[in-house]
């Protein structure tokens, strides 16, 4: 029988080929032509090619795909940050009128599938001239980011001592002041965590950000639809936009791995 | 039962260490006889974790040897040495009622059910925790915490050694002499070795018949609670007993006894005597605050000082005062008129003490 | 310290709420105007009542979609929840390998939905996915496009692909947070590995368990995207959730008024769901 | 400056923290707050400190009402029983943190930081993060940035409370000789009596949200005014015996007699309360009318050049301070003797009528 540890490393190579074997398989078929996908399966690519990046890259109907995704999905984490710090902080230190049922309708936003949401914001963002814009898809998206960066933060922020706040104002900061230079620096772990999600759930959701754009703001998960025309799907083609998805999020964990460990626990643990 | 030795036990947390300060602990040789009740003594960083948890079977020592009953357990694991532990901060499982809590390390040796409740009972009668018997644990207080991670060494009839880290850390004030009773009451009624780490004097002291102060890694003293106060075996230990602590003046030896700032300090013959033999010159004279004699007026035999201060703590007073260059503090009774400006000292020979390297010599010449 | 009473703090809320207000109260107020009013252009609608509502109860359509959605959520949260906690017991806690397999293990999670669907149309296909291919090879006749069975295992390791990774990570911040001591404690209690994970570690890691469940149950619910690239919904209707029934009845055809309907009721089974849960396991937590 | 507090109510959800406190701080004063935890200590301070407002009543700086003005405006610091210090500067920046804010110029930032890291002994971890110091050096860091600034108050919220003994025995040696030159006044919070004598200068004794008695220490510690002051002031808590007196003789609970001497004369009969410090009692008399009573011991607590007794009879508990290292086996029966001459006298209702320093005139 193999010792408890060496079970662990089994156990977990097993598990990273589950997550890694399809994604190779993706870049794999990315780095073929036409021709060779066609012809059969081959492990690696016997002619190698970066022909269906070219075409990416080369095509502002292709590219423009993933700027305007990255677009509204920054927007969108900029508004939740800018709002949810101050109101996660009001509810870590402040008893105030309704705040209990503030807190919970929040979350139960969160808690709302987007696709009943689907049709109401079409009309809403048509009626006040921001269909197709990336500010509708950001701020349709911040109903269900904000909620949970709210409550995240929330919980980071009651693990700082209120006496720190306190000091500060003794020692003549502002209210402002405290916050940017000594308050959010306290909180890093929580602001990158809150940052991680609102990425995440912006960067794979695709129903609303697809209805509520027709041009302008498409985002590359919809733009990916041309790759099936009437000879069938290019696969290549196909997988190339997939491994592009794939790189701004790989950059994001990249920068917040330092507070994955902590952060995850959500300040609640 | 058991008699816990160590024998040449050293720790480096360093691969290979390179001298005496790559070592958390330095060599030691050291008994605590079965049965006993002791405690682990300094401030932070001196050790006594690193000590507590050799002896524990969590961290394995890097030189030399820890026996139990005169078997090596060098390379056990705690699970086979037959202690428990209470840690400073308590570690209950939250999730089980506190019955549960205490028949948990029964269940894991497969004791009978039947058995388990009778010893579950008997102990939460003795630890006092049969009102909240059937609460879930993380209920409960602090205090009552601690007494169930106690109890859960106490159920095993094979625990020879219960060791304490810190235990009354989170321990309301008010509660802490009451919780201090119970320990001395467990130590009494069972006959299991007790070792309490602590940098409380008063814990230390009322907890252990004898207490180990330990210092950069070392015991530097190994004694009764009296013992330290009346006959510091190293400065540190004089230092850290007692509030304040002793009195301790670097000196050089002159033909008569020891002298410093120009102010002369006669010993006996047989001191002096000892003191001629002693190449060091790192030598010190030590006297606690409370064994300085304090006049009025000017006395035969009494140094002149300047009253600095005078610290009235209600039941005693502390002067502050300045001899030559030296500050000496002495202690006087409620009763004891207070000097004002200059006071007139002296030190009883038999509580002068004479340290050279920092050691205690030359007691029995007294 | 407690908190102190402060209703200036309002004015710190205020964004959120406005923000929050103008996304989620104002669409609402639509959807229920929708739901009980019969709609023919933009002057002309009838007020109906509750119409709407027995006609998406009584839809056949709706009710198998429901069913469906039930089980898909409880068989991902089956595996996901077990799997996650069991990939974060095994996560390295120290070393240069803690933070690979940290940055490894949150890939997925990364990846947007229709792309995840993407990487497996393109992996489980018998002609040029390695995942088809080796199973026909083995004499597996699998073919996710055609056989309903096929589709709806795609469906469900393609999410649990994607998504057992969150459970991981929250479990292995879970994990980190335990002190040293608690393990100590167990050894020398004698505590077996089992003991050890179902007295310590599972009840530390219950608060970030109840996250991770209500995340997982109510994204879960949602999911759209990933069936919708791999068959469309298909074959047949085997892999058509909620969402996507939702949204081919409100934008496909247009049928406001059913769709206003079934949202509503859409919303509030997760709600009342997520509700449940949560009294539940707060009910645990008190002494009888 | 100076600062009064004038007839200060603090009502917080219904729950009355302060109840009419009148305070007056001199400056240049050095003042205690004794009381035990939830006394209205920290109610009070905060409310000097402008981080709270009163509900009603006045508080006067230099002649000033300055009740509603914020606390950035007041001048004050404040140091508190957790390690409070901006993790996120280094030590150095978080004693200059302060005269930044005032505008103060860098070169004399890096003089008054120099002089006050200097002062508390925390000069070789100015580079450092206060998260990577001891316990010891982070509550040096955050008392560095509350003197830097020359505040005319300095708030101490059982600063010493988190630290080892020898540590806060140091620490408090240092923080007298500190206040010794300054002009500021001084508050300083503890529940601890003999941290209270130790600092000298003036105690408050707060109980129940009530000051009971202020003036210089020693003074309040030998004349506590009721049962509670005496409590308060006492560490170990004061020994409290109901007993009766009638012509000629004391009763201790019913059990003890004792003929009623000089100093007792005056009192008239009736029911009493007799208070007896722990160092009091001894285990040899020391006077030949001391009472000789026989009592098993419960617990002997050493604390390294002293020991507390605690003792009991089916009547009574008693707690004895005695100097020196006295193990006593719990269960041993000794002999104590209690002087009556030393005995404090309360009325029913606790008010003190008696203290051995000081007798009624018959």
């Amino acid at each position: 029988m193999m010792n408890y540890s060496k079970r662990k490393v089994a156990g977990l190579s097993l598990y990273v080929m589950f997550l890694l074997v399809p994604i190779y398989w993706l870049l794999n078929m990315s780095f073929k032509h036409k021709e060779e996908v066609l012809s059969g399966l081959t492990l690696w690519p016997s002619n190698f090619t970066f022909d269906n990046y070219i075409t990416i890259f080369t095509d502002p109907s292709w590219y423009m795909g993933y700027v305007n995704s990255l677009i509204y999905v920054a927007l969108n984490m900029a508004i939740t940050l800018t709002v949810a710090l101050p109101a996660a902080y009001a509810f870590s230190r402040y008893k105030f009128v309704g705040d209990k049922h503030l807190f919970f309708w929040l979350l139960t936003n969160r808690m709302a599938p987007p696709a009943v949401f689907l049709l109401p914001f079409f009309q809403l963002y048509s009626s006040v001239g921001l269909f197709d814009t990336h500010l509708a898809v950001a701020l349709s998206h911040c109903l269900f980011s904000v909620p949970l960066a709210v409550w995240i933060l929330e919980g980071f922020m009651s693990g700082v001592p209120r006496e720190i706040d306190e000091t500060a104002f003794i020692d003549g900061y502002s209210f402002q002041r405290f916050f940017i230079r000594i308050f959010l620096p306290m909180i890093r772990s929580g602001i990158g965590v809150t940052a991680f999600f609102s990425f995440l759930f912006s960067w794979v959701e695709l129903l609303l950000a697809r209805t509520l754009t027709a041009t302008e703001a498409k985002p590359i998960g919809a733009v990916m639809t041309r790759t099936i025309s009437a000879e069938g799907i290019d696969w290549g083609l196909l997988a190339a936009a997939g491994v592009l998805t794939i790189i701004p999020g790989i950059l994001v964990i990249w920068l917040v791995r330092n507070h994955v460990a902590k952060g995850f626990a959500l300040g609640r643990v | 039962m058991a008699e816990i030795q160590l024998k040449s036990l050293a720790h480096s947390y360093e691969k290979s260490p390179s001298g005496a300060h790559d070592y958390a602990l330095r060599e030691m040789n050291h008994i605590w006889d079965q049965g006993g009740a002791y405690a682990l003594l300094g401030p932070s960083g001196c050790g006594k974790s690193t000590l507590l948890n050799i002896i524990s079977g969590l961290l394995t020592p890097s030189e030399g040897e820890v026996l139990f009953d005169g078997v090596v357990v060098n390379h056990l694991p705690p699970q086979k040495r037959n202690i428990a532990q209470v840690f400073q901060f308590p570690v209950i499982y939250d999730s089980m009622t506190v019955f549960d809590n205490l028949a948990f390390p029964l269940r894991n040796m497969k004791i009978a059910e039947a058995k388990v409740t009778t010893k579950v009972h008997e102990i939460a009668e003795i630890l006092e925790l049969h009102p909240v018997l059937h609460k879930k644990a993380k209920n409960l207080s602090a205090d009552e915490k601690q007494k169930v991670s106690m109890g859960r060494g106490l159920v095993r009839d094979d625990v020879s050694a219960i060791l304490f880290d810190e235990p009354l850390t989170v321990i309301d004030p008010q509660l802490k002499w009451k919780l201090r009773r119970k320990l001395k009451q467990i130590h009494e009624q069972f006959s299991i070795t007790m070792i309490y780490v602590t940098h409380d004097q008063l814990e230390a002291s009322t907890f252990a018949e004898k207490i180990a102060v330990m210092y950069g890694g070392q015991i530097v003293q190994f004694g009764t609670p009296r013992e330290l106060f009346e006959n510091p075996n190293h400065t540190f230990v004089g230092y850290f007993i007692g509030s304040p602590g002793m009195n301790l003046i670097e000196v050089e030896t002159t033909a008569t006894g020891v002298r410093f700032d120009g102010i002369d300090i006669e010993l006996s013959d047989a001191r002096n005597e000892m003191l001629g033999n002693i190449p060091s010159t790192n030598i010190k004279v030590g006297i606690r605050p409370e064994f300085v004699h304090v006049w009025n007026k000017p006395t035969d035999g009494a140094y002149e000082c300047d009253v600095q201060h005078v610290e009235d703590l209600g039941t005693y007073k502390i002067l502050t005062l300045k001899l030559g260059e030296k500050i000496i503090k002495a202690r006087l009774d409620e009763d004891h008129a207070v000097p004002q400006q200059k006071a007139y000292i002296s030190f009883p020979e038999q509580w002068l003490k004479i340290y050279v390297d920092e050691y205690l010599i030359g007691e029995d010449l007294v | 310290m407690s908190k102190v009473e402060n209703n200036k703090a309002w004015w710190l809320v205020l964004p959120v709420f406005l923000l929050v207000a103008f996304s989620a109260i104002i669409p609402l107020m639509t959807v229920v105007n929708y739901s009980v009013q019969d709609i023919f252009d933009a002057d002309h609608a009838v007020f109906v009542g509750v119409e709407w509502y027995r006609e998406v109860l009584l839809n056949e359509r709706l009710q198998e979609s429901l069913v469906r959605q039930f089980i898909f959520s409880f068989t991902v949260l089956a595996i996901e929840i077990p799997l996650g906690i069991a990939v974060a017991l095994m996560m390295p806690t120290k070393g240069p390998m803690a933070s690979v397999s940290l940055i490894v293990v949150a890939i997925p999670l990364l990846i947007p939905g229709n792309v995840v669907g993407t990487i497996w149309k393109i992996f489980g296909r018998a002609d040029v996915g390695l995942l088809g291919w080796g199973l026909n090879q083995l004499g597996i006749d699998y073919n996710y496009a055609a056989n309903p069975l096929d589709a709806w295992v795609t469906v469900v390791i393609m999410d649990v692909w994607h998504w057992t990774p969150l459970v991981a990570l929250l479990c292995y911040s879970g994990l980190r947070a335990i002190p040293d001591a608690f393990y100590q404690a167990a050894a020398i209690d004698r505590a077996s590995k089992w003991a050890v994970f179902r007295y310590i570690q599972l009840p530390r890691l219950k608060s970030v368990l109840v996250i991770g469940i209500l995340l997982r149950f109510m994204d879960s619910f949602m999911i759209y995207s990933e069936p919708f690239v791999l068959t469309g919904g298909g074959p047949g209707s085997s892999t058509t959730f909620l969402s996507q029934t939702l949204t081919k009845m409100a934008i496909g055809q247009f049928d406001l008024g059913p769709a206003a309907a079934f949202s509503l009721i859409y919303f509030l089974i997760v709600l009342l769901v997520s509700w449940l849960f949560f009294t539940t396991i707060s009910e645990m937590d008190k002494d009888k | 400056m100076s600062l009064k507090l004038d007839n200060i109510d603090q009502v917080v959800n219904g729950q009355h923290h302060l109840t009419s406190v009148n305070l007056s701080l001199e400056p240049g004063s050095f003042n205690v707050l004794l009381g035990r935890t939830g006394a209205g200590k920290t109610s009070l301070m905060r409310l000097m400190a402008g981080l709270d407002k009163p509900t009603t009543g006045k508080i006067i700086m230099n002649g000033a009402d300055v009740t509603g003005i914020s606390v950035q405006k007041r001048n004050v610091s404040m140091v508190y029983q957790q390690f409070i210090n901006y993790s996120n500067l280094t030590v150095r920046e978080n004693i200059a943190s302060p005269l930044r804010l005032a505008k103060t110029s860098e070169a004399e930032i890096n003089k008054r930081v120099m002089e006050t890291a200097d002062m508390l002994r925390i000069t070789e971890f100015l580079h450092r993060y206060p998260l990577e110091l001891s316990g010891g050096q982070q509550q040096r860091t955050a008392m560095a940035r509350a003197l830097v600034k020359d505040a005319s108050l300095i708030l101490f919220d059982e600063p010493l409370v988190n630290l080892d003994y020898k540590l806060r025995e140091e620490l408090r040696f240092e923080l007298r000789e500190l206040f010794k030159a300054r002009n500021a006044i001084a508050v300083y919070a503890t529940t601890e009596p003999n941290e209270a004598l130790a600092l000298g200068g003036t105690t408050t004794l707060l109980h129940e949200g009530q000051v009971i008695q202020s003036g210089p220490s020693a003074a309040v510690y030998r004349e506590p005014v009721d049962v509670h002051a005496a409590d308060l002031f006492s560490e170990p808590p004061i020994n409290l015996i109901p007993g009766d007196v009638t012509d000629n003789e004391v009763t201790f609970d019913e059990s003890v007699h004792f003929p009623l001497h000089q100093d007792l004369k005056s009192l008239t009969p009736g029911g009493y309360k007799f208070g007896i410090r722990p160092s009091h009692i001894g285990l040899v008399p020391s006077n030949d009318d001391d009472l000789e009573m026989s009592m098993t011991v419960e617990l002997a607590e050493i604390s390294g050049s002293e020991t507390f007794l605690h003792v009991k009879n089916s009547h009574f508990n008693l707690v004895m301070q005695l100097s020196g290292v006295h193990a006593y086996r719990s269960d041993a029966t000794i002999d104590i003797y209690l002087p009556v001459h030393k005995l404090f006298v309360f009325n029913l209702d606790g008010k003190m009528i008696q203290s051995p320093t000081r007798l009624i005139r018959g």
